[in-house]
Order: structure tokens, then C-alpha cells, then sequence
């Protein structure tokens, strides 16, 4: 997987065009797992 | 280092029958082309610019072949060459406006060959998409063509959304005109869509011209009998007048009554990404008589909207020209 | 202090003005607006996104700077500063101010997120005709817009864990007085006696 | 004189071979081990070579060499090379070479390779290079030519601020001459047509794209081309691969179209062979047709303007040109010079003012192509001639009648010679051959939505050289062997001038054998296949053969039946005495040749002879008997082939479509050679000249320095329904008097009035409008119908 997309420039390097989306997936995982830990982390730490 | 005009390797596979094209679809997923005729597909790989590992040639599908008559009107297998359609007995009788526009199409060694499916899916013929660029139809942030001093003789006048690419099929229009549904089927089942449905442009999906998944095969194009044997007009004009593609392209169907005009669907190509539907002009024009004045009319109120580039301001002029001439000379 | 409506009654304690909440809850629906016109094309469902999405990026960056002036010049812009005593709190569990370390650090990311994106934003619209110029792609060079490109693509991308890490903190019964308070605007005596610290936010002299 | 060849139709020898597949192009020969390779071109229109990095590509299994430009010969800048060495000028140029068991391994192995480019700026436009501060094409300068160095030339900004957008500013010309009292003319003209003009830069668009194959034997590079000429090409060749021009051989038997774009060998052919001798083994190096548009040559456009003043009977009194030319990166051709020629040629102006400028541009190289310069410039000349007819109230035929040149006429700066011209005489007869007196009455007639335009064009290039070398031989079994090594371009002049030595030797034609296209069948040093030259060139190299010959068969005669040479004459594959009664066969004479020797069996050969001809005889001695002789015929002066066009069209007003619907042509060709050829270069002439006056251009973005038109669909080559069905043509048929069989060339001028006639005849349909710039598109002649403003500036090049 690559972090970033790549093209073809006018004059034929390798450029970057954009982040890849295929991240996209890992950026909700990330989030999910961030709430997951978090709540996982409350229940079994209650506070007070 | 770029090199272009020799095609890389890939795996050729040729299924005889639709569900084997399906499987190797889903089983290549992003890394199988789909090739009818291959006009446009041999062209992107000789410049390396597509390189599939698979490309899946579907001429050898018998079942998406041949023109056959139904209850509701004609069916077409998207493999039909344009020859064949061209001299069809059916469709010279019934739906002419087709056998016209794809009569126009490149020249006649190319439609012994090219499919009704491919010419209608054929992609963007813009001179910077094909060189390689990275423009927003290649998926990247720029359009070349529509930039300060770029040159955009062929390109569109309305529609244009970061992208301002044309439809250059003549069957296309045709098509639209004369109210085609497009039949998409995958291993998951079929849809049918309207022309307006399935040709998209670059504001919905700026990579493609069409609405078929990947996953999904152009099989059939209907033609409704709603259209059958009504009035039709096709003209192409293009710089040559063989292997060419258009400047601008008009197909209309027109539906008379007594001397006025109960409906019409009036198409035109090369203007847009899309095969531009001038549902105005046809309100405009509704029960109106079949007269110069009408002509005159709806070659005026085509072209309002019309946002030329650098070099295609020609367009608007030979627009409404196309237009006029549509309503004025089309006949049974 | 003030006394229109929507002020608050007795028995409340003032959290977030109206014109904060509004500004908020402007702010939430123009980035999930962004964030749909982008991504959804993106995973599959094609529709015409980029005028929205030009166009709200314009009324956020607006509400943005609206924000900027407003918490620079007519509230506490130190009450969103995380110091010493947050620090110290995350040892001796003491009470925050009027935002806890978490909502600082939050925000802090988000707003590095969002100015990032509408700054990537803003050089981008010279790629498309708006009715103020023509489109100029050579404005840069195919790197640099690719560096561009790339920073509005991480944006948009930690933009939506940034949203799903907000919701549920939104949702958490634990921070129930918090969410209650982005819509009502205030909170009551005991909440405030029991979540924040008198001296680090002091309620009254702020409303 | 009655011949029995000469002027007559024939089956051209070698054209089943084309119409069936038989015939062997370069890309269709092998030869055991042979490997292929192929060229790394430029993606960048302008830019430092900072580094190339190959390791990649060389450790690919099945990648055996790469050649760059440290392996081959260099030519001093701005001259093209094989490679790019440390600058690259135009996308599209090879800067290097790989050979490898396969194209794809190759290939692969190019996408491999890692080039450091300093991007430089690029320029399209010759007027953005002259602008102060504009862009050079090159670092060492922006103007250069044959005879004029490469040197930077910068206009005043106050030219192009006085000019503005419209006119072209006349900085500092590069080259200036001029004759007679123009102000005077100017003064004294009833008439003063003042114009600026464009006319586009276009491809050479060959069917057979320029590979190469080579190996090495013996010492000897064999090398397989694609060439229009044969030997004329060998010394520039061989320089090419840095070789003497006795250790190559030469094949080149067919050609697949060239039009002026492989008239010397190129520095492409070079790549095979250097490649070959690198990695010892047979190289082939197949051209792409993407490769092709990059080094297959382009007609240069020009920038120009023009004065012309004209008196009240409509002679040209005065005229002031001005070309500004784009030349692409390399000084490879001389257009901008022809144009003054054929402005003093073809209007004979009592005074002629000539002021140019050849500027390097990041395009592709480009050269000759088919009436270089001439055509471009009556393109948008002879519609102009038509304006002055109307201001005048002329007939516009008759403008072109008073000023067209007779053999009195006169061309150049120095207002050399001609040794025959008849275009009165050409333009007379167009008049009846096109029906001009009803025809143009209908000029500017509607018809429903088209009008009608009838066009007149005319077209110059000289057409004849001379001083090459002849050589036929007779063997021992009779047969008439005929050397040629003019080169097989297509136009079949390699037959029908050998025919000219058949026919005065009495020799049947199914006797004769031409020896072509292979230089190891001895083939003498002639013309080059180019410049209109052949027809006119070689027949009469044919002809001083065959005096030679005759020579030499009267000799053996007399020294075999007794008597002097005098007493004898040609007979029918005999040599028969005056008298009557003795003769001895042609077979019989080169039997006794061998024998003698000496200067009949080409032990002995002229001194005066080139020593590629020298070669071809020491290859064929003893053979037979042999004839080489060097054509010393006078001839004074130039040789001018010119050509009159009618052409009718119809333009839908509408859609500004035209329509050709007929064309005539009528030539002062000196004797017609071969009517089916002559007929064939006609009609050719006139479809490509439809193509430069409607149709063909480059398109370069500008900012980005790309080319687009990189294909046939692209370069908008005419198909076979953009021309009219019927081409009628008449030749003069006044033999030229410096010719010993009076006949002229053609090829050229052909293209040129055929062009010509069209962009007069769009005019004409539009009420006389200039568009002054080729292609004539049907966008412009629409914008202008519909009254919208044209989309290019009216100096602009490269658009559409």
C-alpha cells in the first residue's frame, strides 16, 4: 500500500498527485480504535 | 524515460460467453481491461499509458452480437459492428438516424471492426488525456486543456467541470436521440439505463464517460419503437471527412403531426462530455410548425449557454447551424 | 450581562453563547458537507460535488475567521491554551477550566487540521473558473501541487477520525453536560460545581 | 525525334512487387543474430542533460549494448546530430540507444534509465524568440541557416509595440537583397496589396517510417535504409556513421514515401549501424510512428509580409518580402530563401526588396518538403495576386499571364537566367482546359446554403541539374543493363529515365535490366531523388550514357566490320553500317568488348568520373561492355518546372465546409517524359497541396512545449474523400532547348498550385476575404461568416 498517488509528469517523472485514498479505510480504523481503547480503557478504569 | 508506440505485455483471455467475461472481471478486478473492436483500447496500450494485466477481448461473445427485433422495439448486442448496423435492414427502415450517425464513424475498415458498444464507450480523444498527461480524467489535479494559451480547438462549450473533454462518437448522439437504453450486466445481475443515465460527465465522475462499473459489460443497447420511423437528421461535420471525429456532430428524432411538431429529441456531439441534450430548444420547439422559422429558432436558442475556450468559439456558430439544419431537413 | 433571548436563566451557568454554538454547529455541517462532497465520490457514489464543495469551503473558511477575531478579541483565548496546571491536574486528577486537557488538545488538532485544509483549499480554487478569475494551473509546479494536493487529502482523511473520536465523546454519558450545552448553551450550578474548577473558568465574570 | 520509349505509358517494373506485399522495406529484412534496438527520445522540449544513469537498464537480462552520443560522430552545433549530447531541443529528440534480444526488453530497458534534465526555457513561436528576452532555442543562439551562423538576434521592443498584435515587426533581418527601385515601384503602382501572413508548420508524414538495419562484414557496413536517393546520399551517409564512403554498401530498393524528408541519408540511419558494430551483431531499429513525428521532418512555417504594388496593367512593379522562418532547433532548412526565388521568378517584379530571418524553436527539426519554400509562399500569395486582379478590375488570369515569366525571364537577387519558361503559355491553356470564361462566372454564386469559389494557383521550383554520372553496360547475352542511382522515391523516374537510354539505343524494353537499388550492382554517382530533379537530371546523365555507348558500339563495329564509326548506325539491338548489308549484334559488340578491354570493358574509365561511379564500374569490369560517361551538356542557367492550377469549391456557409469539386493543372514540363508518372505528380501534388492549404499543421502547446499532431489521424493527412474525383491535367509540351531531350521536372510545383489554387478559391467563394495563413481551417472560415473574430492572432503559429 502507498501512502501517496502517483503520476506521470509532462515530462515523464514521477510525481506526487495526492494522498492515496486507499488510507482512507486506516483513517476510520483509527478513529474506531481510538473509541474502542477509549471505551474499553473507561470500563474497565471506572473514574472515582 | 517515456516511450510510447509499443505496447507493454499482458495476458490476453477471450471468453466465448458472458459469465466466463464476469468471472475474469471479478476475478481481475482493477487489473482486467475490457476491449471490444480495440480502436480505443489498442491505442492506450501501444502508448503504455493503460497497462492491464489482463485485457479480456469480448469479441468472441456470440450472445452479444447481432440486431434482433422485439415487442418494444430493437435490440442491439453492444458487439454489433457499426458496418453491420450501418447496412441493417431493420434499423435502415426503422431507426435511420442510427445507420446515418455510425455511416459517419472514422472509416470504413474501422467500422468493419468497431462496435456500436465500444464507439459509445469510447473515452475522451482530448489531445493533452492522450498524450499521458496527468489530467483530471487520468486522475489527476489538472486540466491542460483549458488553461491560459492551451490549445482546446476540439474541446467543450458546456458541461465543463475541471475537465473539458468531449464525447467524440457519432453513434452516441444518435443513440441519445432516439431514447437507447443501455443494458449494464455483471455477475451480480443486469440494470438498464437511459443514454442520459449512462453517458456522465466530468462533474459526476471526471474519469469516466460512461456509468458501467468495472465490474459491469455494456451487453445490449435497446431502441424503443416510441422512436421508430419518425423524422431523423444526422450531420457530422469534421476536418476530414473520412477518420475523423467530429467538430460537432447533430442527431435529431422528431416526432410530426399534422405539419407541427409533437416531440423531438434533439442531440448534439462534440460540445460537451456528454451527448448534449437540448431539452429546451425541443420545449421551445413543441407544436411548432415544421417551418424555416422553427429551424431558425431552434438553432438560435441552442447554443445559449455556450462557455467557449480559447479556440472553439467556432462551435457556437456551427452549433446552431447544425441545429437549424436538424429541424429543417429532417425527414422520414 | 446581556438579556435577549436566549440568555440565560437563573439556575444556568453560561457555557457557550449562542453565537458560539451557531457558530459551531455552522462549522460541524460545513465539514461533514466537505467531507461528503469528497469522500463519497471517492468510495463509490458519484454525484456533482465540487461546487458544493468549493462553496462551503468558502463559508467555512468565513466562519473560521469570524471564529479567529471572536476568540482572540472578545473571549479568553487562554482558556483553550493548555498550561501548567493541566499538566499538573493529570497527575493530582484536579478540575480543568472551562476545557479540559483533552478538549484543548482536540482542538488544537483540529485546528491545525482545518486551517491546513483551508489553506491547501484556498491555493486550489486557482485551479477552477470561479466568477472572481480564470483557472491558472501553472500557478505552481506539478510537485508543489501534488504537495498541495497531498496536505488536503491527510486533512479531509484525519478529518474523519478526528469526527468519529468527537462523536463519541459527544455521546459519552460522562460528557453529556458538555454536548447538552453545545445546543442549550448552558449547564447547571452542580455540573459546573462538579466538572470545572471556579478559579481556572470563572463563570459569572465571564457571562 | 520519334522515339519509341520516351513519351509513351509503361508498366512500371517494380509495381506488382508494391501492390502485392512482395517488395522488401527495410523493417522486412533479418539476418541471423539479428537483435533490435531502440531510441530513448526527449519527453522535454528544452533542457540540460545533467546526468543519465543506465546501470538499471544494462543489468536487464537480455539488454546487450546502449549507444550514446559519446559513441558517435559529433557535427558542430547547430547542426542535428545522432544523439542529443549535453542539450536536448525538442521532445521527441533521441539521446540515446538500446539494443536488446527484443523491442519490448528494450523498451523496458529505456523506462529503466534515469535522466537528469535541467529544464530550459522552451520557445514555439520564432516571434517570442526575436521578442528582447525572449526564450533561445538553444543555448549558443536563436537564428541560424546554412551560410549564416548561429547567433542571437533580438528585435527593438519598440518594433513589435509599433506593429502591435497584427502586423509582423520588421526587426533586423538575418539576410537582405534587393534589386531595382522599390520606393519608386511603390510610387508609381496603380495597386499596393500589403498583407501579413502565417503559414503552418507540417509533417513529412512518410508511409514507411525511417528505420534502419545494419551489419558488418568484411570490413563493410551494409547498411538497409529508407532513402529517396541512392548514391547521391552515400558520402553524407557514411560521414553519418564516420566511415569512408567505399566501406558502405548501400540497399535501398524501395522507399516508402520521403517528399524531401530522405534525400541525403539522415542521422538516424547511423544508429543501426554504430549500434551494430558496437555490440557485433546485426542491429535492427525499427522507428515507431510516434518516433517518426520527431525526427521525421516538418515543412517549416513562416511569418511573413508583404508589400506588392502593381501598375494599372497589372504588372508588378515593386515588392517587399519578408520572412521570418521556423526553423526548429537545427538550421536544416533553407526555405526562407527559395520564398524570395520564387517571388522573382513567378511575378518577374521590376524591383524586389527580400528581407528574412531564420529562427531556431523547440520544435521538430525540419527540412525540405516537396517545393520547399516556394509552396509555402504562393499558399498565401496567389490569393493575394487575385486581390490586386479586383482592385484592378482585372481578369485573374491575365495578372498572372503579364507577369509570368517566358524564357526571357529572369530569377533571383541576380537576376540569373532561365533556359525556358512558358507559363504564359501554361496559363493560356489552363483558360481553355478549365473552361475559365464560363467557369468564372460563377464565382461567389450561391447555391441553397454553399457558395461557389474558383481558385487559380501557380507553382515554381526549379527542376533540373546536371554534371552526374551515366553508366549502361551490355553483357555478353545482349542485354542492355541500365545503372541508376537516383534512388526508387516512388515516382517511378527511376524507370522511366532509364527508359531514355533503351530508347536511344534501340534496345526493347524486355531487354533492358535496371540495375538499383543495391550499391554492390554498381550503381554511378547521380542525381539525388529530389528537387523536381530527376526526370530532367537523369535523362539527360541517361542520355550522355548512351552517346558513350553509341560511341563505343560504332567503334567495335567498324573495328570488327571494318570502315570508321561514322559508317555506322544503330539498328535494332544492332549495329548496322549505312550502307547497308554488315552488322553485329549488340551481344556480338560486347562480346568483343570484353576481349578488347580497356575503355570498352571498363578496365579504363574517365578520370573526370566521381569515385563513387569509378567504384560501380570496377564492380561490373570485364562484364560486358561498358558505357560511364559524365553529362557535360551545356545547360545555362536555371531550370524552372512550373505548374498553373483552376480549382472550384463550394463552401457551405453554414458549417464552412468546403467541398472541392474539380481541379485542373496544366505544366511547362519541357517534354513529357512519362504522362502516366507526370499525370501521377500532378494529381499527387494537388491532394497534398489540399492538405497544406486546408488540412495539415503541428499543434505545440505553447507553455508545456508538447507536440500534439504525432499521427496520421492527428496531422490531418487528405483522405480520399476530402479530393475532387477528377484531376484533368495538359502539359505544354515546349521542349526545354538546354536539355538534350527538352524535358523538365515537376514534382515540386505541383504541390504548390495545387495548394495555391485552393486558398485563392476559399477566397473567392468568400467575396475575395484573405485569411492569409494556412492550413484554412473550416473553424476560421466560420468564425469569419459568422462575423466572430478569429481565434488565433493573426501571427500566431502552432495552434491549428
Amino acid at each position: 500500500m502507498e501512502l501517496f498517488r502517483y503520476a506521470t509528469s509532462v515530462y515523464g517523472d514521477k510525481v506526487i498527485i495526492g494522498a492515496s485514498f486507499d488510507l482512507l479505510q486506516w483513517f476510520v480504523g483509527a478513529g474506531v480504535a481510538a473509541v474502542l481503547a477509549h471505551a474499553i480503557f473507561k470500563w474497565i478504569v471506572p473514574s472515582h | 524515460m517515456i516511450v510510447k508506440d509499443i505496447m507493454a505485455p499482458f495476458e490476453l483471455y477471450q471468453p466465448a460467453q458472458l459469465k466466463d467475461a464476469f468471472s475474469l472481471l471479478d476475478s481481475f478486478g482493477k487489473d482486467a481491461w475490457k476491449m471490444a473492436g480495440g480502436y480505443d483500447s489498442l491505442d492506450w496500450f501501444k502508448d503504455r499509458i493503460v497497462r492491464p494485466q489482463a485485457v479480456i477481448d469480448l469479441t468472441g461473445i456470440a450472445e452479444m452480437k447481432g440486431i434482433k427485433e422485439t415487442p418494444d422495439g430493437v435490440e442491439i448486442g453492444a458487439l454489433t459492428t457499426l458496418s453491420e448496423i450501418e447496412n441493417n435492414p431493420i434499423i435502415k427502415a426503422k431507426y435511420r438516424l442510427l445507420a446515418d450517425a455510425v455511416s459517419h464513424v472514422a472509416s470504413p475498415q474501422i467500422r468493419n471492426h468497431g462496435t456500436i458498444g465500444g464507439n459509445a464507450s469510447q473515452n475522451a480523444r482530448c489531445l493533452y488525456f492522450r498524450y499521458g498527461l496527468p489530467c483530471y480524467r487520468a486522475g489527476g489535479n489538472t486540466c491542460f486543456a483549458d488553461t491560459p494559451e492551451g490549445i482546446n480547438r476540439e474541446h467543450a462549450l458546456f458541461g465543463a467541470d475541471r475537465c473539458v473533454a468531449v464525447t467524440s462518437s457519432d453513434g452516441a448522439p444518435a443513440l441519445t436521440a432516439l431514447d437507447a437504453k443501455f443494458v449494464l450486466q455483471s455477475s451480480s445481475g443486469q440494470r438498464v439505463i437511459g443514454a442520459e443515465e449512462f453517458f456522465v460527465g466530468p462533474n459526476v465522475d471526471i474519469l469516466h464517460l460512461t456509468a458501467a462499473k468495472p465490474e459491469e459489460i455494456l451487453t445490449t443497447i435497446r431502441l424503443p419503437s416510441a422512436w421508430a420511423g419518425k423524422n431523423f437528421y444526422f450531420e457530422k461535420v469534421a476536418d476530414r471527412n473520412v477518420w475523423d471525429f467530429p467538430l460537432v456532430n447533430v442527431a435529431a428524432a422528431i416526432s410530426v403531426q399534422n405539419g407541427a411538431i409533437r416531440e423531438s429529441r434533439i442531440v448534439v456531439g462534440g460540445v460537451s462530455a456528454v451527448p448534449h441534450r437540448l431539452t429546451q430548444v425541443e420545449g421551445i420547439i413543441q407544436g411548432k410548425a415544421l417551418e424555416e422559422g422553427t429551424a431558425t429558432l431552434a438553432g438560435q436558442s441552442s447554443t445559449r449557454d455556450a462557455r467557449p475556450l480559447n479556440y472553439n468559439g467556432f462551435k457556437i456558430p456551427l452549433m446552431a447551424s447544425l441545429v437549424t439544419r436538424a429541424v429543417r431537413n429532417a425527414t422520414a | 450581562m446581556s438579556s435577549h433571548a436566549g440568555s440565560v436563566q437563573a439556575g444556568q451557568i453560561q457555557r457557550h453563547k449562542l453565537v458560539d454554538r451557531l457558530y459551531h454547529w455552522v462549522m460541524a455541517v460545513c465539514i461533514l458537507t466537505l467531507l461528503a462532497t469528497s469522500l463519497l465520490p471517492i468510495i463509490g457514489w458519484k454525484f456533482a460535488w465540487l461546487a458544493i464543495h468549493w462553496v462551503t469551503g468558502l463559508v467555512l473558511t468565513v466562519a473560521v475567521l469570524f471564529h479567529i477575531v471572536r476568540a482572540l478579541f472578545f473571549q479568553k483565548p487562554m482558556s483553550m491554551v493548555v498550561d501548567g496546571q493541566d499538566l499538573q491536574n493529570l497527575g493530582s486528577g484536579g478540575r480543568p477550566g472551562k476545557y479540559n486537557l483533552a478538549q484543548k488538545l482536540y482542538h488544537l488538532a483540529i485546528a491545525v487540521l482545518i486551517l491546513s485544509g483551508i489553506a491547501s483549499g484556498l491555493v486550489m480554487l486557482r485551479k477552477i473558473d470561479t466568477p472572481w478569475w480564470r483557472r491558472d494551473p501553472y500557478w505552481f509546479s506539478d510537485s508543489s501541487w501534488g504537495v498541495i494536493y497531498s496536505a488536503h487529502d491527510f486533512v479531509a482523511m484525519s478529518l474523519v477520525t478526528m469526527i468519529i473520536i468527537h462523536v463519541y465523546f459527544a455521546l459519552r454519558p460522562d460528557e453529556w453536560h458538555l454536548t447538552r450545552s453545545m445546543f442549550r448553551g448552558w449547564i447547571t450550578p452542580k455540573e459546573y460545581k462538579d466538572h470545572f474548577d471556579p478559579k481556572r473558568w470563572n463563570a459569572e465574570e465571564e457571562a | 525525334m520519334d522515339h519509341k520509349l520516351i513519351g509513351k505509358d509503361f508498366v512500371v517494373t517494380d509495381i506488382e512487387a508494391k501492390v502485392t506485399g512482395r517488395a522488401k522495406y527495410v523493417e522486412d529484412f533479418r539476418a541471423d543474430g539479428m537483435v533490435f534496438c531502440k531510441s530513448l527520445t526527449s519527453p522535454i522540449p528544452h533542457a540540460k542533460i545533467r546526468s543519465i544513469d543506465t546501470s538499471a537498464a544494462l543489468k536487464m537480462k537480455g539488454v546487450l549494448g546502449i549507444l550514446t552520443a559519446d559513441d558517435v560522430p559529433q557535427f558542430p552545433p547547430p547542426a542535428q546530430g545522432i544523439f542529443a549530447k549535453d542539450e536536448t531541443f525538442y521532445v521527441g529528440e533521441p539521446i540515446l540507444a538500446v539494443a536488446a534480444e527484443s523491442e519490448e526488453i528494450a523498451v523496458a530497458a529505456i523506462e529503466a534509465i534515469k535522466i537528469d534534465f535541467q529544464e530550459l526555457p522552451h520557445v514555439v513561436d520564432p516571434l517570442e524568440s526575436l521578442f528582447p528576452g525572449g526564450p533561445n532555442a538553444r543555448s549558443g543562439g536563436n537564428v541560424a541557416a546554412g551560410q549564416i551562423k548561429l547567433q542571437t538576434v533580438k528585435w527593438d521592443g519598440a518594433d513589435f509595440a509599433t506593429a502591435g498584435e497584427t502586423k509582423l515587426p520588421l526587426g533586423r533581418p538575418a539576410e537582405e537583397w534587393s534589386y531595382g527601385d522599390i520606393d519608386a515601384g511603390f510610387k508609381k503602382a496603380k495597386v499596393i496589396v500589403e498583407e501579413n501572413f502565417v503559414t503552418a508548420t507540417y509533417s513529412h508524414n512518410c508511409m514507411e517510417a525511417r528505420s534502419a538495419f545494419a551489419y558488418w562484414q568484411g570490413g563493410k557496413c551494409f547498411l538497409y535504409g529508407s532513402n529517396q536517393s541512392h548514391t547521391a546520399a552515400i558520402a553524407n551517409i557514411s560521414r553519418y556513421i564516420g566511415i569512408k564512403p567505399d566501406q558502405l554498401v548501400f540497399l535501398a530498393e524501395f522507399c516508402g514515401g520521403g517528399f524531401g524528408s530522405k534525400i541525403p541519408g539522415y542521422p538516424n540511419m547511423a544508429i543501426a549501424a554504430l549500434m551494430s558494430k558496437k555490440i557485433n551483431r546485426p542491429v535492427m531499429h525499427r522507428i515507431s510512428r510516434h518516433e517518426e513525428y520527431g525526427i521525421g521532418s516538418a515543412r517549416p512555417g513562416f511569418q511573413g509580409y508583404v508589400k506588392m504594388g502593381f501598375a494599372a496593367n497589372g504588372k508588378m512593379v515593386a515588392a517587399d518580402l519578408y520572412v521570418v522562418q521556423e526553423s526548429g532547433p537545427m538550421a536544416t532548412a533553407g526555405d526562407f530563401r527559395a520564398a524570395g526565388g520564387a517571388l522573382t521568378l513567378l511575378y518577374q517584379p521590376d524591383a524586389v526588396r527580400f528581407r528574412t530571418v531564420p529562427v531556431l524553436t523547440n520544435t521538430v527539426p525540419v527540412g525540405a518538403q516537396r517545393g520547399p519554400g516556394e509552396n509555402q509562399f504562393v499558399s498565401v500569395i496567389e490569393p493575394m495576386i487575385d486581390q490586386a486582379a479586383r482592385q484592378l478590375n482585372m481578369d485573374r488570369i491575365d495578372i498572372r499571364i503579364i507577369n509570368a515569366p517566358d524564357s526571357d525571364g529572369k530569377i533571383g537577387q541576380d537576376r540569373g537566367p532561365l533556359t525556358s519558361a512558358f507559363q504564359k503559355d501554361a496559363l493560356a491553356k489552363l483558360k481553355i482546359l478549365g473552361n475559365w470564361e464560363e467557369r468564372k462566372k460563377r464565382s461567389g454564386q450561391k447555391n441553397g446554403t454553399k457558395v461557389t469559389g474558383i481558385g487559380i494557383g501557380q507553382g515554381f521550383h526549379s527542376a533540373g541539374s546536371n554534371g552526374f554520372d551515366g553508366l549502361v553496360r551490355i553483357t555478353t547475352d545482349g542485354k542492355l543493363h541500365i545503372h541508376t542511382g537516383v534512388g526508387n522515391l516512388g515516382t517511378h523516374s527511376h524507370y522511366s529515365t532509364a527508359r531514355v537510354a533503351a530508347d536511344l539505343l534501340n534496345v526493347n524494353w524486355e531487354n533492358a535490366i535496371v540495375e538499383r537499388g543495391d550499391t554492390r550492382r554498381g550503381l554511378p554517382f547521380n542525381s539525388p531523388q529530389a528537387g523536381s530533379l530527376t526526370a530532367s537530371t537523369q535523362s539527360r546523365t541517361m542520355y550522355a550514357a548512351a552517346m558513350d555507348m553509341k560511341d563505343k558500339l560504332t567503334d567495335i563495329a567498324a573495328q570488327m566490320l571494318g570502315g570508321k564509326p561514322e559508317d555506322y548506325v544503330l539498328g535494332d539491338e544492332k549495329v548496322v553500317s549505312k550502307s547497308g548489308g554488315k552488322s553485329i549484334t549488340y551481344q556480338q559488340a560486347a562480346q568483343k568488348a570484353v576481349q578488347l578491354g580497356g575503355k570498352y570493358s571498363g578496365k579504363e574509365v574517365p578520370d573526370e568520373l566521381n569515385p563513387i561511379t569509378k567504384s560501380a564500374v570496377a564492380m561490373i569490369v570485364g562484364t560486358g561492355l561498358i558505357a560511364a560517361a559524365k553529362d557535360k551538356l551545356p545547360r545555362v542557367g536555371t531550370t524552372p518546372g512550373l505548374t498553373c492550377n483552376l480549382a472550384e469549391v463550394e463552401i457551405d456557409t453554414e458549417t464552412g465546409v468546403v467541398e472541392i469539386k474539380e481541379c485542373f493543372s496544366v505544366v511547362d514540363v519541357g517534354t513529357v517524359l512519362f504522362p502516366l508518372g507526370l499525370g501521377h505528380q500532378i494529381a499527387s501534388g494537388q491532394i497534398l497541396g489540399i492538405g497544406m492549404a486546408h488540412l495539415e499543421r503541428h499543434i505545440y502547446d505553447p507553455k508545456l512545449g508538447i507536440p500534439a499532431a504525432m499521427g496520421f489521424h492527428q496531422s490531418k493527412v487528405p483522405t480520399y474523400l476530402d479530393i475532387p474525383p477528377n484531376i484533368q491535367w495538359q502539359a505544354v509540351e515546349k521542349p526545354d532547348p538546354h536539355h538534350p531531350l527538352g524535358i523538365k521536372g515537376v514534382g515540386e510545383p505541383a504541390l504548390g498550385s495545387g495548394a495555391s489554387c485552393i486558398t485563392s478559391a476559399i477566397a473567392d467563394a468568400l467575396g475575395g476575404h484573405l485569411f492569409n495563413r494556412t492550413p484554412v481551417s473550416a473553424d476560421m472560415i466560420l468564425n469569419h461568416l459568422s462575423g466572430r473574430p478569429p481565434a488565433h492572432k493573426p501571427l500566431q503559429v502552432n495552434t491549428v
